[in-house]
């Protein structure tokens, strides 16, 4: 049985509550742990030692606005994000193709995209590309309402992992593949080989 | 030898040998008329002091008076129980239950909950009937001792059925009596302290590639051969070009080759040069023979041209 | 920074893992902590450390169906339940003896249940065992209405720190004396104790 008159008692009570606390505990709450109130000054002095208790570990004992808690410490964050389930985001399919467009046309303007793609390129995909530092505008063709010309960047490149575009999949490659799961003409062609 | 001789005495209690040990307080409860074979008379005396008053000389847990029997029946879970409770109190064998009176006082209970104007569940109605019937059957002459062994005691299954329901009430008993996450114990989740970075969607080579396939597949399906196959390093070197040639201003020609990159990329930087005037985003200006060339993009260039 | 090729430093990220997880972490999820992988003989050597590590504190590691967690020492409840708003629910005898006739007897029907009750269960019953999340259909039994089977979830084991059905109450002895009942004809066990 815990005995909590001892200081290490009363410590472990306190630990114990902080630990499995679902939101921070303030001393007025941690003072009500106990059947004897022990007083805040009492309560602030183990909650000191717990702090230095807790040095040097991946967790750590610290006071907010709501109270004290542990918490991980944030170098720890680069494990504990391993253990998430989520999924990476994706880009959905008139960003990508888009992009596809730009790598390989380049330079273009939106209405080639648009001739290519056949639909209509929403300001909100190039602006995607464009934040992200992908493409950008090198230049203006010299018609009617001269429209920027996309291109790729070199960040672009980097995140890829390319020393130049022309480690891109070449196109005659590409369509070669088109041109084999094509041969079915009515049925939807796979991509799988 | 406990088995053996709770089995025999299922078999005991034929109609010769009702006269059982019968705990006392059912003979006394059920009232006398349902056992004709039980001494009645000092029995009846027992019985009407019973009524109106507490009883001293009676275990006080068997006597329900009226106004409780509300509660005490709330407090069973069906028939089963009710059956297992009664059965428990006068410390009767289960194993060899004596019909007679138990069927006696179940039915008085079921009695005194009709006319308490309780709810009377169908279960402890057709319950009713089931030890009516088993009474019945036990009451019929047994069959000859040589196929004794083949006739299932009439009791068998209620029997099964109680020890059946008890061993899950004591095993409901128990699981309550483990130890349980916010009851006995808490989960620890502490706090996780974390930089909030966003997460960009991440593109391969293979999404550009099925990017195109589509493309490429869709236009094929519109138009045909749309998509010239062209040289990839021709179009970076138009964007490189035009990259250098931000500002708008005149750059000397030469000054867009590199000629560290070697022969190919200086016929490919050419080829580029020449496919961007083609596509009017240069414009190349040279104003007499063997002068400087210089480059320009087009766009700011409207009024050379 | 965090070391993790030390065993300490791998002990600690271990222990910052299962103290802030929101549920059991398995051998293989704590694997994934690390960029190299360290195998599931190593995991477990540390969390047998980690274990004697925490002994005498208010929080205990144990290993429960869903994995190990940190858990609150029983008998530090007395002095946590002064800080609950609420208390825990409690379940009538028909909800904890529906839950022990699923937990036993599974998978069964309603209609087993009630079988074995000698009265209806009532819809609200299985609701609250499971809202609670420790009861779910596993499938359907094909006898006609298709009645669903109960059977119990991690979450129960989890919830009452068990690691297996195994680990439940055993059943009383009574078992034993209904197979006399059940056949007279076979030869009799002595339940002589």
């Amino acid at each position: 049985m815990v005995q909590p008159e001892s200081n290490k008692g009363f410590k472990l009570v306190l630990e114990t509550a902080l630990l499995a606390a679902p939101a921070p505990l303030t001393v007025s709450e941690l003072r009500r742990l106990f059947e004897d109130d022990p007083g805040s000054d009492e309560v602030r002095r183990v909650l000191g030692e717990l702090v230095e208790d807790w040095q040097g570990r991946g967790v750590e004992l610290v006071q907010t606005a709501g109270g004290w808690r542990f918490q991980t410490r944030i170098e720890y964050q680069v494990y504990l994000d391993r253990l998430k389930q989520e999924r990476p985001p994706k880009y959905s399919r008139a960003v990508l193709e888009t992009l596809a467009i730009i790598a390989y046309r380049q330079p273009v303007t939106r209405g080639d995209i648009e001739d290519i793609r056949g639909v209509v390129v929403s300001t909100n995909v190039l602006k995607t590309l464009e934040s992200r530092g992908w493409v950008d505008v090198v230049g203006y063709r010299d018609t009617p309402g001269r429209p920027g010309l996309y291109a790729t960047t070199r960040k672009f490149l980097e995140d890829l992992g390319l020393r130049s575009l022309t480690e891109l999949p070449p196109l005659t490659e590409i369509e070669r593949i088109m041109d084999l799961v094509d041969l079915p003409k009515t049925e939807e062609p796979s991509v799988q080989g | 030898m406990f088995a053996a001789g709770a089995r025999s005495s299922i078999y005991a209690l034929d109609a010769g040998t009702r006269r059982v040990n019968l705990p006392r307080w059912i003979c006394v409860v059920s009232t006398a008329i349902v056992d004709p074979v039980s001494p009645a008379a000092p029995l009846e005396v027992i019985l009407g002091r019973m009524y109106g008053q507490p009883i001293f000389d009676m275990p006080k847990d068997l006597y329900i008076p009226p106004d409780a029997l509300e509660v005490i029946l709330d407090a069973f879970e069906g028939p089963l129980d009710l059956l297992l409770y009664l059965i428990r109190k006068a410390n009767i064998n289960v194993l060899d239950i004596p019909m007679v009176p138990l069927t006696a006082q179940y039915l008085e209970y079921v009695e005194a909950m009709r006319q308490h104007n309780l709810e009377l569940a169908a279960d402890y109605l057709l319950m009713a009937a089931t030890l009516l019937e088993i009474k019945s059957r036990m009451l019929l002459p047994r069959p000859s001792r040589a196929d004794e062994a083949e006739e299932l005691d009439p009791r068998a299954e209620l029997v099964r059925r109680l020890l059946e329901y008890e061993q899950i009430k004591l095993a409901a008993a128990r699981l309550d009596g483990q130890p349980r996450i916010e009851r006995n114990f808490e989960a620890v989740g502490v706090f996780v302290a974390e930089k909030v970075v966003e997460r960009l969607p991440g593109v391969s080579l293979h999404d550009l590639q099925l990017a195109w396939l589509k493309i490429a597949r869709q236009s094929r399906l519109k138009r045909h051969h749309t998509i010239q196959r062209e040289e990839l390093s021709v179009r970076e070197h138009m964007t490189l070009i035009l990259r250098k040639l931000q500002d708008d201003a005149f750059v000397v020609f030469e000054s867009l080759f590199d000629p560290g990159l070697g022969v190919a990329s200086l016929v490919v930087s050419f080829l580029a040069t020449l496919e961007l005037v083609k596509e009017r985003l240069v414009v190349i200006t040279q104003n007499e023979a063997f002068a400087p060339i210089y480059v320009k993009r087009s766009h700011g260039a409207a009024g050379i041209e």
